[in-house]
Order: C-alpha cells, then structure tokens, then sequence
C-alpha cells in the first residue's frame, strides 16, 4: 500500500497568506522538489476591498480617502498623484507654492516608504538590529509630515487644486534638523549592511532580472532602475515640478546593473539620498503665493472623455486612467499599480532557487499586497 | 545481597523516580490548569492559514538522510568521550594522543561526505 | 457575540487563576497577521519608538501555536475570513482577540452599501475581546488596546497591586 | 518630434485599425489613441514590441450597452505612449496577447474576473482576485450586489 502512495517527489507547500515574508496576505502556492522550488503561482484577492468599484460609484471628492489606503506606504504620493489625474481631467492648474509643496511631501514620503522597506526586507533577512533603526528614522518623517498634515499613513492632504494647509515654520525647521541627520544614517546602514558578507551572499546574483524580462512583464521603478534602464517617470515624462529640480536617476552602477537583489537595495539606499536632495532644493525655492487655486469646485465633475496621468511611486509607474462622462462620478477609474506587474514576474524568478532565495527576491521586489489587490 | 550494593541501586532507584516526576509535573500540570480550545479546525497542521495539499508520505531528497547520517556519527563518536574522560589522566600524553586518534579517524567520515557532496543542496 | 471556543479547566482555585492571569497578563505574545495598513502601524508600535516590549507583548510570533493574542489588523475580505478562522482554532487555549482599526472593528471605510468583498468587522466570526478604533489607529492607541486587555485579564489596578502603574486619568477610577 | 512621424506612419499601416487620433500629452496623457478591431490587437502588439514599448496596463470600460478593452503601451526613456481601444462586449472575445507581452496574463485574467470578458487562447482564463462565485463580475454596470454579498455573511469553510 505503501508504495502505491509514493509519487513523483515533488509536494505542495502553501508560503500562504499568514506569512511574516510576504508583506501582507500575499500566498505563494510552491511546488517543492526537496528545498528546490519547481514552480510558484501566487494566488491573489485576500485583501481585494474593491477600490475600483467605490470609484465608479462615488464622486470624485468622495474616492479622496481611498488611493492612500491603497498603497499605505506611499500614501501621499497616491493622494498627490489622483488629484493630479483629477486636475488635469478638469483642466486645472495648482499655483507653484502648492506644487512644491507637494513635491517635498512626496519625497518625504518616498523616504519613509523606502526606509520600512529597508528595516522590513533586513528583517526577512535574518538582522534585526536595522528593522529597529530604520523604524526609528521613519518616525522622525512620519512626525515631520504629521505636523501639517495630521495623519500618518493614510493622508488627504492634496486637494484639486492645492494643498490643504501650508507649510508651519516648524516643519521647515524639522525637516532642515532631519536631513543631515538621515545622511549620518545613511551612511551607518551603508557600512551596517551594505558591506556585510552575509547580507552579499544572501542577495548577490540572486533573482536576476534581465532587460527582456523586465519589458516583457512591465516591470517599473526600483527593479527596473536596478537592470540599468534609467527609466524614471518624473524624468522621462516630467510632470509638477521636477522640471525645475535636479536631481539624477539612479540605476545600479551605470547602466550595466544586473538586476539582481543587491543592485535593488543599492537603487533604492542611493534614492533616499537623491530623494532628500530634491527636498533640500524644493525648500529652498519654495516660492510665496497662494495654496489652493481660485475657482475650483469642491466637487469637479471633468468634460467627458479619455484621460491618463502616470506618476513615479516609491514602487514604480502608477498610471490612473480616467473615464468620464462629464458628470461627477467616473465611468471607470483604473489604477495601473507598479506592485502588480513587479510581482507577475516572480513565477519565472523562483523556479530552481531554494526556499530561503524566495524571501530575499520577494522582499527586494518591494510589494504593498493592497496595491496589487485593489 | 551486600547491603552496600543495595544502597547504589537505591540511588538510581531514587534517581529515575525523581526523574520521572521531574518530567510528568508540567505535563500533568498543563493538563489540569489549562482551559482547553475546541475549535474545529484545531488539530489540521499549520501552514500560514491553508488547508495542507496532499500528505506528507513523499518521497524527498536523500541529502536530507545523508546529513543526518554525518550527524549520527559523531553524535555516538561523543557517546564514546564519555568513559574516556572518566578514566582519563592515569597517563595524560597517552590519553590525550587516544582521544585524538579516535576523533581524527573519525572525522575523515565527514571529509570523506564532503568529497562525496553530501553537503552540496 | 461569538461564544468562545474553550472548555474551562479541571482545575480552578480562584488564588492559582489569579497569579496565572496576572503571568499571562504580562506575556501576552502577539501573532504577526497584517492584512492591511494598521498591519504598518503594529510594526511601528513592535519598533524601536513605540516599544511594545515594555509590556511584555514585544514577541511578535510568526506561527499560531506559539501566540497568545491575535491581533486582526486591516481589512478582512470574504476570501480571507476562512483563513483567519483556521488560525484562531490553531491557537493554543487561552487565547484572546484584539480588533485593530476600523475595518476589523466594522468594516470601516469599505463597509457601504453596495460592498461585495469584505466582512463587516471580526466579531461575525471570532470572539473579540478589545476594540481598537483608527483607520489605522496610532501605534499608542493600540498600546493602550493591550493594555485594556491586559486589565481585563487582571481585574485592573483596583484588584492588583503590580498593576497600579501611572496610565491616562480616565481609568484610575474604576 | 521626427520619431514621433515615423511611429504614425507605422501605425497607419498597421492592419485593422479603423481610426488614429493624435492626442496631446499634456491634456490627455496620451500621443496616440487608436480604435482597432479586436483581430488587429496581437498584431499590433508585436509591431509596437518590436519598436520597444511595453505594456503599461490592459483594462476594460463598461458604457452600460456596450464594453471597451483599453491597451496602453508607452516606452522606457523616450515618452511615448500608444493606446489602442477595440469593442468588445457585443462582439466577439479579443485574443489574448499572453505570447507577446507574458504581463497581459494576469490584467487579462482580471478583466476576466471584473468584467466577464472571454479572452481567446489565454494559458488558463480563472478569476485572479474575487471568490469563485458564478456571475459575479463587480465592476459591470449592471451588477447588484445580493444578499450573499453582504457584509454579515461569512462562510468559514475554504473556498
């Protein structure tokens, strides 16, 4: 009986959506040979809270709270990006005071998105003592945006046409105390982690992703950056005001990265600083004016048509593509997340890598599983 | 039975009773004053949250039994250290060059597993 | 209200039940399940600024067998709910609920009329024993949810003396 | 703007299509927006691969009567963006693009699952997000959500 038991030696193992790795309820249906894998499926929808479906039916003012719960970690960037969809739908132009000042929360925000990704995929990793430094500089951001914006993670501080409140002096005096202080830390997690042999062996030539494969599955942002495509959405298709501001877009090592894990970490530490140099040069144009454009109706209701708006997220391209009928509540609302197609290349990263390379790929594709879920 | 001998066999006596209760108490003790979970789905092993697809009667890897071969080995090349030690120091340098030809035979096993790959993944 | 799953013990001295609530009361080891955002802010209230660990409730342990608290934090959709029933069954006996942020509690900002996706809070199906309202709440408001927990268990400040540690005024009267 | 010629010419040519319209990137996002037919979309794609756009995403719109299928391709540093539109509720499925952009597995699948919308000769057509639940295509126009949907409901047992 025994033996008619037996088959092929390959089993089912559920890396399912209760695990400490995967960043949420993301699971992963492997087919193991030994620790080998031989082929993964992720299986998605276990924190699908149909985001698209509240847009269609909601008027656009109303959907306000939802793009920054859909990607938690870069939430104000969501929140900036949907009310520029919005306004160029509407045809609406937010004065240059707001536009910077929204252009310095985002890059805060990319700054805290990218520092939980650091302490989180370390503490995949096996090291903990980074989880508890990086926590730490991101709560000096989540204190410094908290100061006008008032929440944490999930923020509607962008209005169509501006900003909610303006800049206090005591943000601008954080902010200029928090960024020579986030460069000494930079540089302690350069030489914490960067040099360490067990971080190098873990993550060296481990997940290699190649330029075809990257076209092929749309990969964006980060990962992308990493193969040594310099494709950056604020500098490719430039949009508020990047044009003024320079800053350089950071792939690993010139354009002959691998694209493997460690040039992933290595992007995303280098645009932390890039990140707090566009801060450093938005404070210091900040100009004077008003934060909220005249004549903007609370509630706009767009001319009918087609219209799309593509942002540069902490994780890659998010696109809004926005239908309208001319009347207050979209036709359809798509949300292009940069999470969705960074993991639909992962079945073909895993198969013949062990169990434990899994972790290290899965952690340095950067996910947010409602970003992928909607 | 000389009476001294009954004594050292009243000592371990004594030992494997206080051993045996030493172990029982926190059993019995978690039995008695623990309340207890009747959920469902209780006793199906855990992973992440899934029912387990198909059983755990496969067939795997042989490096699994091979490694833990190697471990065996010197896992009973310790048990044999044991009298060693007791009787040693009589004739030190002779004790000493004993206790090392035996581990060092011993470990051409792991020299000759790891010419073999066994460690290999 | 869910009754809850668990057969009382044998044994129950009232003076043995006590200390065994108060060693509880300071371990409570917590399981780490995020489903969404406030799964961020329990990160952030296990890391280095809002140390949970003062409280003995630092552990964060990956596996059901090994926790004591479940903390349902985010959204729990239809296809998710089964799941989390599986793993509160896996947890070993004394074993108690903490709801975090709106979405556990009732559904929250997704709970509306035409919904199709989400269960309207865990207390449909699992006996929750501490509600911590936010969207997501702060790392201290979940602090002081295990801490409600915690007095729940131990009877508070008023029975036991180890518990009579400096907390917001609100609760010295009771 | 010279490479921007180049591709009209290119997609003019491209068979199938029924209408180019060149739209301004500021106001719209897009530099091309094309109907096609839903035979041309494979077509269409390999050509715009070989001149080296990717898939940015593929999604559906529901006009009540009729459904669209949307495709966006743009490029990596020079901003180009494409975007063909094809009918496709009343008409038949559109074929599926897998073999050339492998990324359009999961959004066709998605479709699939929001909308209903057949795909011909994807790898394997099952919903990506939602509960296996027949007829229960959210974001159609005409759904209702039932009874069942409610948030009170829960079944316990592994779908």
């Amino acid at each position: 009986m025994l033996r008619k038991t037996l088959t092929d030696d390959t089993f089912y193992l559920n890396m399912g959506p209760q695990h400490p790795s995967t960043h949420g309820v993301l699971r992963l249906l492997l087919r193991l040979d030994g620790e080998r894998i031989v082929e993964c499926e992720p299986v998605l929808g276990y924190s699908h809270r149909g985001h698209e479906h509240m847009a269609q039916t909601r008027s656009y003012l109303r959907f306000m709270p939802n793009p920054c719960r859909m990607d938690y970690l870069a939430g104000l960037m969501y929140n900036h990006a949907y009310c520029l969809a919005v306004e160029r739908a509407c045809g609406i132009e937010a004065p240059p005071r707001a536009q910077f000042i929204r252009v310095i929360c985002a890059e805060l925000n990319r700054i805290s998105s990218h520092l939980l990704w650091f302490g989180a995929y370390l503490l995949d990793l096996g090291g903990f003592t980074p989880f508890l430094y990086a926590f730490d500089d991101r709560e000096d951001v989540l204190s410094i945006l908290g100061e006008i914006t008032g929440s944490r993670l999930t923020y509607s501080y962008c209005r169509f046409g501006g900003v909610a409140r303006d800049l206090t002096p005591k943000f601008i005096e954080l902010t200029k105390a928090f960024i020579p202080k986030l460069r000494v830390r930079l540089k302690d997690y350069d030489t914490l982690v960067s040099k360490n042999v067990i971080f190098i062996n873990r993550t060296k030539d481990v997940g290699v992703i190649t330029k075809e494969q990257a076209r092929d599955y749309s990969v964006t942002g980060p990962n992308l950056r990493a193969c040594g495509v310099p494709h950056d959405q604020r500098r490719c298709e430039p949009y508020s005001v990047y044009p003024e501001i320079d800053f350089e877009v950071i792939t690993a090592d010139g354009a002959n990265g691998e694209g493997d894990c460690y040039d992933r970490y290595l992007v995303r530490m280098q645009e932390m600083e890039e990140s707090l140099r566009i801060v450093e040069q938005a404070l210091q144009r900040l100009p004077e004016g008003p934060i909220r454009a005249k004549g903007v109706a609370q509630e706009p209701a767009p001319p009918p048509g087609a219209y799309q708006y593509c942002y540069e997220s902490a994780r890659g391209m998010l696109g809004i593509y926005l239908v309208s009928d001319g009347s207050r509540v979209p036709v359809r609302m798509k949300w292009r997340t940069p999470s969705f197609s960074n993991l639909s290349i992962l079945p073909i990263l895993l198969p013949g890598t062990l169990v434990a390379d899994t972790v290290a790929i899965l952690g340095s594709l950067d996910l947010v599983i409602p970003e992928i879920d909607r | 039975m000389p009476p001294h001998l009954l004594t050292d066999y009243l000592f371990v006596l004594v030992f494997l009773l206080v051993g045996f209760v030493f172990a029982t108490i926190p059993v019995l003790l978690a039995v008695l004053i623990t309340p207890r979970g009747t959920g469902l789905k209780k006793l199906i092993s855990y992973e992440s949250g899934m029912i387990p697809i198909g059983q755990a009667w496969i067939q795997f890897g042989v490096s699994y039994y091979l490694f833990a071969l190697v471990f065996l080995a010197f896992d009973v090349d310790v048990l044999y250290l044991f009298p060693a030690l007791v009787a040693y120091g009589s004739f030190p340098w002779r004790d000493l060059i004993g206790i090392f030809l035996f581990v060092g035979i011993l470990s051409l096993a792991i020299v000759y597993a790891w010419c073999k790959g066994v460690f290999e993944w | 209200m869910v009754e809850r799953f668990e057969t009382p013990p044998p044994v129950q001295l009232g003076i043995l039940n006590q200390m065994l609530d108060l060693c509880r009361a300071n371990s409570l080891w917590p399981m780490t399940f995020g489903l969404a955002c406030c799964a961020i802010e329990m990160m952030a209230a296990g890391a280095s600024r809002f140390d949970l660990d003062r409280f003995g409730a630092g552990v964060f342990r990956p596996s059901p067998r090994q926790s004591d608290v479940m903390i349902v934090a985010g959204t729990i959709s239809k296809k998710m709910a089964p799941i989390i029933v599986t793993l509160y069954d896996q947890m070993p006996a004394p074993k108690w609920v903490v709801a975090m942020g709106n979405c556990a509690i009732s559904g929250g900002p997704f709970a509306y009329e035409g919904q199709y996706a989400i269960v309207n809070g865990a207390d449909r199906f699992l006996p929750v024993d501490v509600y911590v309202p936010g969207c997501p709440p702060r790392p201290e408001a979940l602090i002081q949810g295990l801490l409600e927990l915690e007095d729940q268990l131990t009877g508070g400040a008023k029975r036991n003396y180890l518990r009579r540690f400096k907390r917001h005024p609100g609760n010295d009267q009771e | 703007m010279s490479q921007n010629e180049s591709l009209a010419v290119i997609l003019e040519s491209s068979p199938q299509v029924t209408q180019l319209r060149r739209a301004s990137r500021e106001n719209d996002g897009f530099d091309f927006s094309l109907s096609i037919e839903p035979k041309g979309i494979p077509e269409l794609a390999r050509m715009l691969k070989d001149q080296g756009f990717f898939l940015e995403y593929l999604t559906a719109v529901d006009y009540g009567q009729t459904m669209e299928l949307v495709y966006s391709f743009s490029k990596w540093i020079e901003p180009d963006r494409v975007q063909a539109v094809c009918p496709a509720w009343p008409m038949e499925a559109a074929p599926s693009i897998c073999g050339v952009f492998p990324a359009a597995n999961w959004q066709e699948r998605e479709v699939f699952d929001m909308f209903g919308l057949e795909f011909k000769d994807h790898p394997d057509l099952k919903r990506l997000l939602l509960i296996q639940e027949e007829g229960l295509h959210p974001l159609r126009k005409d759904f209702v959500a039932g009874p069942q949907h409610s948030g009170d409901v829960v079944e316990t047992e592994m779908v």
